[in-house]
C-alpha cells in the first residue's frame, strides 16, 4: 500500500480555491477564477481515478477482501472517553467510487459552467462556491467518523443553500435557498439526535469501531443496544431511523422532498452537480456506509426504508408526468431514481448473494451521476437557447441543437433502461433484487421503471420534437466548451453499464457475481418501450395534454399539495401557533410582569404619599403611634421571658 | 383614700404628660402647642422630683435633670416663640395650618 | 385623711384640671393664665415634696418667665379675647384615642413595676449640696453640662436675636 | 505572569483617555490599550499552555494574592485557570472590535470611551478574581457603565430599556450578593473567607447550599439571561450603542455563565446536582422560546437579542447538565456566542449606520451594494446556525453530546429541545439574511453605500478570525478548557 | 491639665472659633467674603486638630468619655462641616447673618462633639439640645421665605415634641435603674416591661433624629424648606453625629436589652428602607428627593449597626464617612444650582451634562456612590453595612435590604438620566462653579473614588 496521505489534497484543492475566490474571487479573479478552479478540479479528479485504479487494481484488496484503510485521521474534538469528532479519511469501495464521482461529475461542471457561466458579475464566486461544495462533498465521501459526516452534511447544505441562491436578487431563487436549507436542515435534527443515540449505544463515534461494535453479528453490544427500548422499538432503531431521516432530507425522500424541485432555481449546472449527481446521494451514501449497522441492528429499519424508496421513487414518477419545467421534471425524475437506490438498499442483504441490492444501489448510484448530470447539462443548452423553463417554450429544437438532442436521447434511453445503455444494467440488478426480496417493491418498482420511460419520453419529444421551429434559428448551439462535457458524459452513459460493478463494490467488501438474467429483463424492458411509445404517441401534436382538467392530472400537477401541507404547517401550525404566541407571551406576559412590578411600586408610592401630609401634628401623632405600637410589640415580644 | 406616694405623683405625672400631648396633637395655634409642650416637660420634671424623692435620694440626679430640663425648656421656648413670630409674619397668622405648605 | 394627702390632691386636682382646662379652652389668654396655675400648682407639689429650691426655680423660670413670654407672645401674634378656630372632631377624636391609648399603656406599666427600696443615706436637695455639685468638676460634680448648657444659652439667644430681629420687610 | 498586567492596561487607557484630549486621539489611545491588552491576552494564553504542558497540575495558576480589606479577610486574589483564560481571551477580543466599531462616536468621545473600557476592566477583573467579594466587585462595575452608554449614545426606546437592563442586572447581583455574604457568614469567626479555593475545600453543609444556591444560580442567570429573566436583554441589546450590544450581548451575558459555572454549580456541587432538573427545564425552555420569539422578530437587532437569549441557553444547559462533555460545551458555546453575537451586533451596527434603518422588511439587496458587510453578515448568521467550520458547531455539539451521556429522560428531552433549537434557528437567521443580505434591491439610495471603511473591516476580520479559529481548531481551545472542567467534574463528582 | 486640653482638644477649638467670630462681630465685622473665608481656615485648623492626637480617656467623672474611635468619629464631623463651609458661598454670600450663621452651625457641630463623648444621660440630653436648638434657627435663616418659616416651626414643634418623649423615657429608665451614667447603666438596665417601655420612648428620639420610619416625617418638609446649607448639615452632619452616638448607646448603655433592640432595629431598618424608596421614587424637589434619599440610606445604617460588635461599629462609620463625601457633593452641586440658577426641581437638571458637564458627573459620582455602585465608596459603605448586619441577621432581612438597592437605584437612575439623557430645557448657559465649590467637589470626589478601593481607610477604622 503506498503512502495515501496525498489524498488530502483531493479534497482540499478545492478547499484552497474557495479560499482564494471567495476573499479575492470578486475582484482579482473574477475572470479567471472559472479556470482556476477548473484546473485544481482536473488535479482532483485526476488524483482521484489514480487512486481508484491503485484500490481497485493494486492494493486496495486483501485476500479478495477490499479492506478498509485509514490513512488519515486527525482529533479534531474531543468529547469524553472513546468519543470524539475525528477528521480522517477512510477508504472503501464506495468512497473511492464515490471520489471518483463526485469529482468527476464535478470536473464536468467545472468545465461546462466556463462557458454557460459566461459572463456573469460574481463569476468568481460561482467558482468559489462550486468549489466549496466539492470540497464538502469529498470531504464527506471520505469522513471516518459519524460526526465528521454530519460537519460536511451540514456544509454541503450550505454551499447548496449558496448556489441555488446564486441569483441572490430573484426572491424565488432566495426562497427556494431557504427552503432547501430549512428542510434538509430539519432531517439533519433528526441526523443529529440519531447520531447521539448511537454514540451514546456504541460508545464510538468512529465508522470503523462503529460497525465492529453494531454492525457485527451476535456482538454484546447489539445485544445491549436492541435491550433498551422507547416506545416499543430498540432504542438504536430510533436512532438509525433518525439517521435515516438525516440521509431522507438530503436525498429527497417523501415527504422531504419538497425542497428538491424548488431548487431548480440555482442556475443549471449546479443542479446538475448537486441535485442530481451528487448531494442528493449523499442520504443513499450514508445509509450505504452504516449498511452493515442496518442490517444486524435494526433490520425493521431497513425494511421501512425499502418502503420509502420505492413509494418515493413512484410518488416522484407519478408528478413527474405532468410538470412542464424541464428542469422540475428531471428534478422528480432525480428523486424517482434515488428512490430506486433507496430500496435498492432497503432490499439487500449483507453479503453473498444476499447483497446484490446493495452492490445495485451502488451501481446504480454511479450511472445515474452520469447520465442524470448529462441531461441536466442538455437542459442547461437548452434553457440557454430558449431562455425559459417551460417546455411550452420548446418543441422542435432537434435542428438547432443536434449534439445535445443527441447527447438528451442517449441519458434518456439510459435512465429508460433500455439495453445496452448505463441504466439498464444497474436497474435491472435493483429491480432483480427487489424481485428476490419483497414483491410488492418489486412491483411498485417495475411500474415506475415504465412511468420512467414515460416521463423522460415525454420531455425528450416535447424538447426536440413536434413543432416547427421559428424564434430562434439564429443561434448556434454554443462554444465546444459547452458541448465536449456533454459528449463525455454521453460516453459515459453508453459504457458504464458494462462495468463489472460487483466485482468491485459490495457491502463487504467480497466480489458479488452479477450475471445479467435475460429473460428477467424482457419485462423491464418491454415496459420500458411501451412507456417510450406510449410518450410519442400522445406527445406528437402540439400542445397536447389537453386532459388537464381532469382531477388526477390537476392533483398530479399540484404535487399532491404536498407544499400547501407544509405551507399549513409551518405558517398556520409552527409561525401562528408557537412563533405568535411566544413572542406575544414574552411581550405581554414576561416583560409586562417587569413592567408591572414598576408601576405596582410607583402605584404603592402614590398612595402612602398621605402619609407625609405636610401637618406637624399628624406626624407627631403618628410618632405617638409608632411609639405605642413598637412598645406593645417588645411587650408582647420580650416581657415573657 | 390612699396615703400618696410615688405612684400618685407618678399617675398624676403621666395625666399631665399625656394632657400635654394631647394639646398638641390638637390645638390648632402655635402657641397654646408650646404651652403644651412646656406642660410635658413639666410632667417630666415631676417624675424626675419624684424618683429621686422616693426611689433614689442617695444622689441629686433627679434634681440635676430638672433643672437642667428647666432651663433647657426656657431656651427652647424662646426660640420656639421667636420662630413663631417670625412665622406670624410672613404668614400673618400663627395657625398650625398656615404651615402645611411641603408635604407629600 | 391627713393634712398632707389633702393638700397633695388639691395640688393635682389644680395642676391637672388647670392643665387640661389649657389644653381645651377656646380663649387663648385663658389658656395661658390655666397654664400659669398649672405650672404653679407644680410648683406646689414640689413645695410639697420638700424640694423647695426646685419649687423656687419652677416658680421664678416658669411662671416667671416663660409663661410672660408666652402671654406676650400672645398679646404679638393675636388678639386675646378672640377664641380659636375649632379644630376637626377628627382630629380631636384620634388625640384623644391615641394619647388614651398611650396613657394607659404607660399607667399600665408602671403600676406593673415595683420600684426598689431604698436603704442607705439620702442626701438632701438643699442649695447648698446643689450648688456643689454644681459646681464640681469631680465623679458627681456637673461643671460641665452646666458649662455645655451656657453654650446652649448663648446658642439659642443669638438664634432668637437673628429670627425675632428681622430687619427686611417680606418680599413675598 | 502578573495577571495585575491585565488591570494595569485597562486602568492607564482609562486615565490616558481622561488625560486626553480630541475625539482621535482618545479612540487611538483606546484601540492601542485594546489591542495591547490583546497582546497581553495572547501572551497569557501562551504561557498558560506552557505552564499546563510542562506538567502543572495546579487548577488555578498565575495565583496573586493581595489583602484588600483584612477586616473581612477579603483579599485580591487573582489566578486564572482555562476556563478564565478563555473568557479573557474573548473579551479582549471583543473589546478591541468594539472600540474599533465605535470609532464614528463623535458626541462625548471621552466618556464613551472611557466607560466602554472601564466596562473591560470590570469584565478582566471578573474572570481574574478568585475571591467572591474581589468577583462581585467587578461584576457590578461592569453593569451601570452599560446603563449609561445605552441611556446616552443608544437608539430607540433607550431609557426604558436601559433602566430595565441596569435594574434587572443589580437585582440578579443582589441575589448573588445575599448568597455569597451568607455563604461568608456559615464559618466560624476567623475562618471566615470569601476565597473561592477556600470555599471549595470547605463545602457548605447541604442544606444551606439548597437555600443558596438558587440564589446564585438565579443571580447570575439573570445576566445570562434566563428565562424568565430575560427580558432585558432584548430591550437592552436593541437600543444600546453597537459597541454596547457587541460588549453586552458578547462579555455581559459570559459573565453571568462564569459566574453559574464557577460560583454557583463549583462551590455547591450538592445543590448543583439537585437542582439541575430545573435547570436544564429552564434552560431548554429559554433555548426553544427565545428560539421561536425570534422568529417573529423584525428589527435585526431583536432577532440577534432574542436569538442570543436562545444562545445563552446553551451555557446554561451545559451546566445544568453537569457531564464534563457538557462543561465544555458551554464554555466553548460562551467564547462561541461571544464572538459571533458580537460579530452580529458589530454588522448590524455597519448596516444601520448606513440603512439608518434595522427593520428587515425595509432593507433587500444589500449584497450589492455593501458586499463585504453582507458577506459578514452572512457568516455571522452561518456561525449563529451552527455551521460546522465556524465556532458555533463545536461548542452546540459538545453541549449536545454531554447532554446525551445524562440518561434520564428529562436530560434527554432538554438535549432533544436543543437540538431543535438549531432547525428555529436556521429559519430565522435565514429569514433575516435572506431578505436583507439577498433578496431584490429595495432602495435605489443602497446602491450609494460605501461598503466597510478600514476599521469597520478590520473589526470584522478580528471577530471572524477568532471564529473561524475556533470553528476549524478546537481542539485548541478544548486543551485550553479541559484541565479546569475536569477539575470542577471532579469537585462536584460528577461525570 | 494637659489631658484636658488634649481630650477635649476639638470642643475646645470649636469654642474658640465661636468666639473669636462673635468677637469680630462685636468689634467693626467683616465683610462676609473675608468672614467665610476666615472660618474656613479655622475650620480646616480644627479638622487637623480633630484627626491628630486622638486618646481614649475620661473627664469630669465620666461625663466626657473620648477614645480613638471617637476622635476619628469627630474628625469626620468636623471635616463635614468644613465642607459644607466650602461648599455654599453663594448663599453664605449673600447672607445677612453670616457670622451668626456660623456661630450656630458651630454650637450645634459643639453640641455633637459633646454628644459623642457624652458619658451620661444628662450629657446626652444637653448635647442634644445643642446640637438641634441652633439648626432648628438656622432653618429659618431664609428670612424672606415662607418655607424656612415652615421648616424652622415645624423642626422646632417635633423635636421638642421628640424631646419630651426622649425625658420622659429617661425618667423612668431612671426611676427604674436611679443612675443616669452610661456605665451604670450598662449593668443596671434590664428586659422588664417598664424598661422595655422607657427604652422606646428614649429610642424614638433617636430614631427621629436619624429620621427612622416612622419618625422620620419632619425630615422631607424640614430639608426642602431649610437653607440648603442647613440642609446638607442636616442630612449629613447631625445624621453622623447620632448615627455615631446611637452605636454607643446600644451597644455599651442598652446592650442587656440587645435582643429586644436587635429585632426592632431590623424591622425598623426594613421598614425605614422601604418607605424611603418608595417615596423617594415620586419626589420632584431636588431636596426633598435627597431627604428620602437619605431617609433610606439610614435604614441601611440601621443594618449595618444590627450587626452589633466591632464590624458593625467599623462599617457604620466607615458608611457615615462615604455618605459624607457622597451626599455633601450631592448637595454641593444642589447648592450651585440652587444658588447660580434657581433650580430646586429635578426637572430643572435637565440636560445638565450638556450646559455644564462637570457637575453633571459630580452629582453623577454623588447619585452613584450613594446607590452602592462600584468602584465608588458607596459601594463598599453599603457591602460593609449589609455584611455585618448579614452576620447575625436572617437571609430574608439581608434580602430584602439588598433588594433596596436595586430599587433605590431605580430613583438614581432617574435623576442621571435627566441629567444625561434629556434635552437641556434652554440653551441653559454654562453656570460659573465657585472655586471653593470645585475644591470641596473635588476633595467629595475623590473621597467617593478613593475611599473604598484604597482599603486602608476602612482598615484604619477598624483598628481604632
Amino acid at each position: 500500500m503506498p503512502d495515501l496521505i496525498y489524498i488530502l489534497t483531493i479534497p482540499l484543492l478545492p478547499l484552497v480555491v474557495f479560499l482564494l475566490l471567495g476573499i479575492a474571487g470578486r475582484n482579482s479573479f473574477n475572470k479567471t477564477g472559472g479556470y482556476i478552479g477548473t484546473l485544481s478540479m482536473l488535479v482532483s479528479t485526476v488524483l482521484s481515478l489514480q487512486l481508484a485504479y491503485g484500490y481497485f487494481f493494486h492494493w486496495g484488496k486483501v485476500n479478495g477482501v477490499y479492506q478498509h484503510f485509514i490513512p488519515y485521521k486527525l482529533t479534531w474534538l474531543d468529547f469524553s472517553e472513546g468519543l470524539s469528532i475525528d477528521l480522517g479519511i477512510l477508504l472503501d469501495p464506495i468512497t473511492v467510487m464515490m471520489l471518483v464521482v463526485v469529482s468527476f461529475i464535478s470536473l464536468m461542471v467545472h468545465v461546462y459552467s466556463l462557458a454557460y457561466m459566461k459572463g456573469e458579475e460574481r463569476f468568481g464566486v460561482y467558482y468559489a462556491f462550486l468549489s466549496l461544495f466539492t470540497f464538502s462533498m469529498l470531504g464527506l465521501v471520505l469522513s471516518s467518523n459519524i460526526f465528521q459526516i454530519y460537519m460536511f452534511w451540514e456544509l454541503v447544505g450550505v454551499s447548496s443553500f449558496l448556489l441555488i441562491g446564486f441569483y441572490y436578487q430573484k426572491s424565488s431563487a432566495v426562497a427556494a435557498a431557504k427552503k432547501a436549507f430549512i428542510v434538509t436542515r430539519f432531517a439533519d435534527l433528526g441526523m443529529l439526535i440519531g447520531i447521539l443515540i448511537i454514540a451514546f449505544q456504541a460508545k464510538t463515534l468512529d465508522f470503523t469501531l462503529l460497525i465492529e461494535r453494531l454492525g457485527t453479528p451476535g456482538s454484546e453490544w447489539i445485544q445491549q443496544a436492541v435491550q433498551a427500548g422507547f416506545l416499543g422499538w430498540p432504542v438504536i432503531s430510533w436512532g438509525l431511523l433518525l439517521v435515516f431521516v438525516g440521509g431522507a432530507g438530503k436525498s429527497a425522500m417523501f415527504p422531504l422532498h419538497i425542497w428538491l424541485p424548488d431548487a431548480m432555481e440555482g442556475p443549471t449546472p449546479v443542479s446538475a452537480l448537486i441535485h442530481a449527481a451528487t448531494m442528493v446521494v449523499a442520504g443513499v451514501f450514508l445509509v450505504a456506509r452504516l449498511f452493515p449497522v442496518y442490517t444486524f441492528s435494526a433490520p425493521g429499519v431497513l425494511e421501512f426504508i425499502a418502503y420509502v424508496g420505492v413509494f418515493s421513487a413512484l410518488f416522484a414518477a407519478i408528478i413527474a408526468c405532468t410538470q412542464t419545467d424541464i428542469k422540475r421534471v428531471l428534478a422528480y425524475s432525480t428523486m424517482s431514481q434515488i428512490g430506486f437506490m433507496m430500496f435498492a438498499l432497503g432490499v439487500s442483504g449483507y453479503g453473498g448473494e444476499e447483497g446484490l441490492g446493495f452492490t445495485a444501489s451502488q451501481f446504480h448510484l454511479f450511472t445515474h451521476a452520469i447520465f442524470k448530470a448529462l441531461l441536466f447539462l442538455c437542459a442547461g443548452v437548452v434553457i440557454h437557447h430558449v431562455h425559459s423553463n417551460e417546455l411550452d417554450a420548446m418543441g422542435g429544437l432537434r435542428k438547432d441543437l443536434p449534439v445535445t438532442h443527441i447527447c438528451f436521447l442517449l441519458a434518456c434511453l439510459a435512465i429508460s433502461g433500455i439495453p445496452p445503455f448505463a441504466g439498464f444494467f444497474s436497474k435491472e440488478e435493483i429491480l432483480l433484487a427487489a424481485y428476490e426480496k419483497n414483491k410488492i417493491v418489486f412491483a411498485l418498482a417495475l411500474f415506475t421503471s415504465a412511468l420512467t420511460a414515460f416521463y423522460m419520453f415525454r420531455l425528450y419529444f416535447k424538447i426536440f420534437w413536434f413543432k416547427a421551429f421559428s424564434h430562434h434559428g439564429h443561434h448556434k448551439e454554443g462554444s465546444p466548451v459547452l458541448l465536449i462535457p456533454l459528449c463525455i458524459l454521453a460516453v459515459g452513459s453508453i459504457s458504464t453499464g458494462f462495468i463489472p460493478f460487483g466485482n468491485f463494490v459490495s457491502g463487504d467488501g467480497k466480489p458479488v457475481h452479477t450475471s445479467l438474467q435475460i429473460n428477467f429483463s424482457i419485462a423491464p424492458v418491454l415496459l420500458g418501450l411501451v412507456g417510450i411509445l406510449a410518450a410519442a404517441f400522445i406527445y406528437k401534436r402540439e400542445r397536447s395534454g389537453g386532459n388537464s382538467t381532469s382531477v388526477i392530472y390537476m392533483i398530479t400537477k399540484r404535487k399532491f399539495y404536498i407544499d400547501e401541507v407544509y405551507l399549513f404547517i409551518t405558517k398556520k401550525i409552527i409561525f401562528n401557533g408557537i412563533g405568535k404566541p411566544a413572542a406575544w407571551f414574552d411581550k405581554n406576559v414576561v416583560d409586562g410582569l417587569v413592567n408591572f412590578s414598576g408601576t405596582i411600586t410607583e402605584k404603592i408610592a402614590r398612595s402612602i404619599k398621605k402619609l407625609q401630609s405636610g401637618k406637624v401634628q399628624q406626624y407627631t401623632m403618628l410618632y405617638l403611634a409608632g411609639i405605642i405600637v413598637i412598645t406593645l410589640a417588645m411587650l408582647y415580644f420580650f416581657n415573657r421571658i | 383614700m390612699m396615703e400618696p406616694g410615688l405612684y400618685h405623683i407618678l399617675f398624676l405625672s403621666t395625666a399631665l404628660f399625656f394632657t400635654g400631648v394631647y394639646g398638641f396633637f390638637s390645638r390648632r395655634n402655635l402657641i397654646t402647642i408650646l404651652m403644651s409642650i412646656e406642660l410635658m416637660l413639666n410632667s417630666v420634671c415631676l417624675n424626675f422630683i419624684a424618683f429621686n424623692k422616693y426611689v433614689w435620694p442617695g444622689k441629686l440626679d433627679g434634681v440635676f435633670m430638672t433643672l437642667f430640663i428647666i432651663a433647657i425648656a426656657a431656651a427652647e421656648a424662646a426660640l420656639a416663640i421667636a420662630i413663631i413670630i417670625n412665622l406670624y409674619r410672613s404668614h400673618q397668622t400663627i395657625d398650625v395650618s398656615s404651615g402645611e405648605e411641603m408635604k407629600y | 385623711m391627713s393634712g398632707s394627702t389633702i393638700i397633695f390632691y388639691l395640688l393635682a386636682l389644680i395642676t391637672l384640671g388647670s392643665a387640661m382646662l389649657a389644653v381645651s379652652s377656646r380663649q387663648i389668654f385663658r389658656s395661658a393664665i390655666f397654664l400659669l396655675f398649672s405650672l404653679i400648682g407644680i410648683a406646689g407639689l414640689y413645695f410639697w415634696l420638700q424640694y423647695e429650691f426646685i419649687a423656687a426655680v419652677q416658680i421664678v423660670v416658669y411662671a416667671g418667665g416663660i409663661t410672660v413670654l408666652i402671654i406676650f407672645s400672645i398679646f404679638l401674634t393675636a388678639k386675646s379675647g378672640e377664641s380659636l378656630p375649632k379644630q376637626k372632631p377628627a382630629r380631636l377624636i384620634f388625640s384623644a384615642l391615641s394619647v388614651f391609648c398611650g396613657a394607659a399603656l404607660v399607667m399600665l406599666q408602671i403600676a406593673g413595676h415595683s420600684f426598689p427600696v431604698f436603704s442607705g443615706d439620702a442626701i438632701l436637695p438643699t442649695v447648698g449640696n446643689i450648688g456643689k455639685q454644681m459646681l464640681s468638676t469631680e465623679q458627681g460634680g456637673y461643671a460641665l453640662p452646666f458649662e455645655v448648657i451656657s453654650m446652649l444659652l448663648l446658642a439659642a439667644m443669638i438664634g432668637c436675636i437673628v429670627i425675632a430681629m428681622r430687619s427686611k420687610p417680606l418680599l413675598k | 505572569m502578573n495577571l495585575w498586567l491585565l488591570m494595569f492596561i485597562p486602568l492607564i487607557t482609562g486615565i490616558a483617555i481622561l488625560a486626553a484630549s480630541g475625539s482621535k486621539t482618545i479612540k487611538w489611545i483606546s484601540f492601542a490599550g485594546a489591542s495591547v491588552q490583546l497582546l497581553t491576552a495572547v501572551v497569557l494564553a501562551w504561557l498558560f499552555w506552557g505552564l499546563k504542558s510542562s506538567g502543572i497540575t495546579d487548577d488555578f495558576v498565575f495565583q496573586s494574592d493581595l489583602q484588600w480589606f483584612p477586616a473581612w479577610n477579603i483579599g485580591l486574589h487573582f489566578g486564572v485557570d482555562g476556563i478564565s483564560v478563555a473568557m479573557i481571551l474573548l473579551t479582549a477580543v471583543v473589546v478591541l472590535a468594539a472600540v474599533l466599531l465605535s470609532w464614528n462616536i463623535e458626541s462625548m468621545t471621552k466618556e464613551f470611551f472611557f466607560l466602554l473600557i472601564l466596562l473591560s476592566a470590570g469584565a478582566y477583573g471578573f474572570f481574574l478574581s478568585l475571591d467572591l467579594f474581589t468577583l462581585f466587585f467587578f461584576l457590578e462595575v461592569a453593569v451601570i457603565p452599560k446603563y449609561l452608554l445605552i441611556g446616552i449614545w443608544g437608539s430607540g426606546n433607550k431609557t426604558y430599556s436601559a433602566n430595565k437592563l441596569a435594574l434587572m442586572l443589580m437585582g440578579g447581583s443582589a441575589l448573588i450578593l445575599v448568597g455569597i455574604l451568607t455563604m461568608y457568614f456559615q464559618f466560624p469567626p476567623g475562618n471566615r473567607s470569601f476565597d473561592l479555593i477556600y470555599l471549595s475545600e470547605h463545602p457548605l453543609l447541604p442544606d444551606v447550599q439548597m437555600i443558596l444556591f438558587p440564589l446564585i444560580f438565579v443571580g447570575f442567570g439573570i445576566f445570562t439571561a434566563i428565562f424568565p429573566f430575560h427580558t432585558w436583554v432584548p430591550d437592552g441589546h436593541s437600543s444600546a450603542p453597537t459597541a454596547g450590544s457587541m460588549f453586552l450581548a458578547g462579555i455581559s451575558m459570559k459573565l453571568g455563565g462564569y459566574g453559574c459555572l464557577r460560583v454557583a454549580t463549583f462551590l455547591m456541587p450538592e445543590a448543583a446536582q439537585q437542582y439541575s432538573t430545573a435547570i436544564v427545564v429552564l434552560a431548554a425552555i429559554a433555548i426553544l422560546y427565545g428560539a421561536f420569539a425570534t422568529m417573529m422578530q423584525t428589527d435585526l437587532k431583536y432577532i440577534n437579542a432574542y436569538s442570543s437569549v436562545s444562545h445563552c441557553g446553551f451555557v446554561l444547559l451545559g451546566i445544568g447538565l453537569m457531564t464534563k462533555t457538557a462543561i465544555t460545551g458551554a464554555v466553548f458555546q460562551m467564547v462561541s456566542h461571544g464572538l459571533m453575537t458580537a460579530l452580529f451586533f458589530g454588522v448590524i451596527g455597519m448596516v444601520y449606520e448606513r440603512t439608518h434603518t434595522r427593520r428587515v422588511a425595509e432593507m433587500g439587496g444589500l449584497m450589492k451594494s455593501i458586499p463585504f458587510i453582507s458577506a459578514i453578515m452572512f457568516i455571522a448568521g452561518l456561525c449563529s446556525l451552527g455551521l460546522p467550520g465556524l465556532s458555533g458547531f463545536p461548542a452546540e455539539m459538545t453541549v449536545f453530546m454531554g447532554g446525551w451521556q445524562r440518561t434520564e429522560t428529562i436530560y434527554r428531552a432538554a438535549t432533544i429541545a436543543g437540538c431543535l433549537s438549531i432547525v428555529v434557528t436556521a429559519v430565522y437567521i435565514l429569514r433575516a439574511i435572506g431578505s436583507t443580505v439577498m433578496g431584490p434591491l429595495r432602495n435605489e439610495e443602497y446602491l450609494k453605500f460605501g461598503d466597510a471603511a478600514w476599521n469597520e473591516k478590520l473589526a470584522a476580520l478580528i471577530l471572524v478570525g477568532g471564529i473561524v479559529l475556533m470553528g476549524i481548531a478546537p481542539m485548541l481551545l478544548y486543551k485550553l478548557v479541559e484541565p479546569a472542567t475536569e477539575n470542577i467534574i471532579t469537585n462536584i463528582g460528577g461525570k | 491639665m494637659l489631658d484636658f486640653f488634649i481630650y477635649m482638644k476639638s470642643e475646645l477649638m470649636v469654642t474658640l472659633i465661636i468666639f473669636v467670630l462673635l468677637i469680630i462681630k462685636l468689634g467693626k465685622g467683616l465683610s462676609n467674603e473675608k468672614l467665610l473665608s476666615l472660618t474656613q481656615v479655622l475650620l480646616l485648623i480644627n479638622v487637623i486638630i480633630a484627626a491628630l492626637w486622638n486618646n481614649e480617656g475620661s473627664l469630669f467623672g465620666d461625663m466626657f468619655v473620648t477614645n480613638k474611635l471617637i476622635g476619628i468619629q469627630k474628625t469626620i464631623l468636623s471635616l463635614g462641616v468644613y465642607l459644607v463651609s466650602l461648599s455654599f458661598p453663594g448663599w453664605c454670600r449673600k447672607s445677612e447673618h453670616l457670622t451668626e450663621f456660623m456661630v450656630l452651625l458651630l454650637s450645634s457641630l459643639l453640641g455633637m462633639y459633646f454628644l459623642i463623648s457624652s458619658g451620661n444621660i444628662l450629657m446626652l440630653f444637653l448635647a442634644i439640645e445643642l446640637s438641634t436648638l441652633p439648626v432648628a434657627a438656622l432653618a429659618n435663616f431664609d428670612l424672606d421665605k415662607k418655607k424656612s418659616a415652615e421648616a424652622a416651626m415645624k423642626m422646632i414643634l417635633s423635636s421638642a415634641f421628640s424631646t419630651a418623649m426622649f425625658l420622659f423615657g429617661t425618667s423612668f429608665l431612671y426611676g427604674a435603674t436611679g443612675t443616669i451614667a452610661f456605665s451604670a447603666l450598662s449593668v443596671s438596665t434590664s428586659m422588664n416591661g417598664l424598661q422595655l417601655m422607657a427604652f422606646v420612648f428614649l429610642f424614638s428620639s433617636f430614631a427621629f433624629k436619624l429620621s427612622v420610619v416612622p419618625f422620620h416625617l419632619w425630615t422631607a418638609d424640614v430639608y426642602e424648606g431649610s437653607p440648603i446649607p442647613v440642609t446638607a448639615f442636616l442630612s449629613v452632619i447631625s445624621k453622623a453625629a447620632f448615627s455615631f452616638i446611637l452605636v454607643t448607646i446600644l451597644y455599651k448603655v442598652l446592650l442587656p436589652l440587645e435582643t429586644a433592640w436587635y429585632w426592632l432595629i431590623i424591622t425598623l431598618s426594613v421598614t425605614t428602607m422601604l418607605i424611603g424608596n418608595l417615596f423617594a421614587l415620586r419626589q420632584a424637589n431636588i431636596r426633598r428627593f435627597l431627604a428620602f434619599s437619605s431617609i433610606a440610606q439610614v435604614g441601611f445604617i440601621l443594618a449595618g449597626i444590627s450587626g452589633g460588635g466591632l464590624t458593625g461599629q467599623t462599617s457604620v462609620t466607615y458608611f457615615i464617612l462615604v455618605y459624607l463625601f457622597s451626599n455633601l457633593a450631592a448637595f454641593g452641586v444642589a447648592g450651585v444650582l440652587n444658588d447660580q440658577a434657581g433650580i430646586d426641581d429635578i426637572e430643572g437638571l435637565k440636560g445638565l451634562r450638556q450646559s455644564n458637564p462637570f457637575l453633571a458627573w459630580m452629582m453623577a459620582l454623588a447619585l452613584f456612590s450613594l446607590a452602592g455602585i462600584p468602584p465608588t465608596a458607596g459601594f463598599f459603605g453599603k457591602i460593609f453595612l449589609l455584611a455585618s448586619g448579614a452576620s447575625k441577621g436572617p437571609i430574608w432581612f439581608i434580602l430584602i435590604a439588598a433588594l433596596n438597592m436595586v430599587v433605590s437605584l431605580y430613583y438614581y437612575l432617574k435623576i442621571i438620566r435627566v441629567m444625561f439623557m434629556e434635552k437641556p430645557l434652554l440653551e441653559s448657559a454654562a453656570i460659573a462653579t465657585d472655586r471653593q465649590v470645585k475644591f470641596s467637589l473635588i476633595i467629595c470626589a475623590a473621597g467617593i473614588l478613593f475611599a473604598g478601593v484604597f482599603s486602608w481607610v476602612y482598615e484604619f477604622i477598624y483598628r481604632q
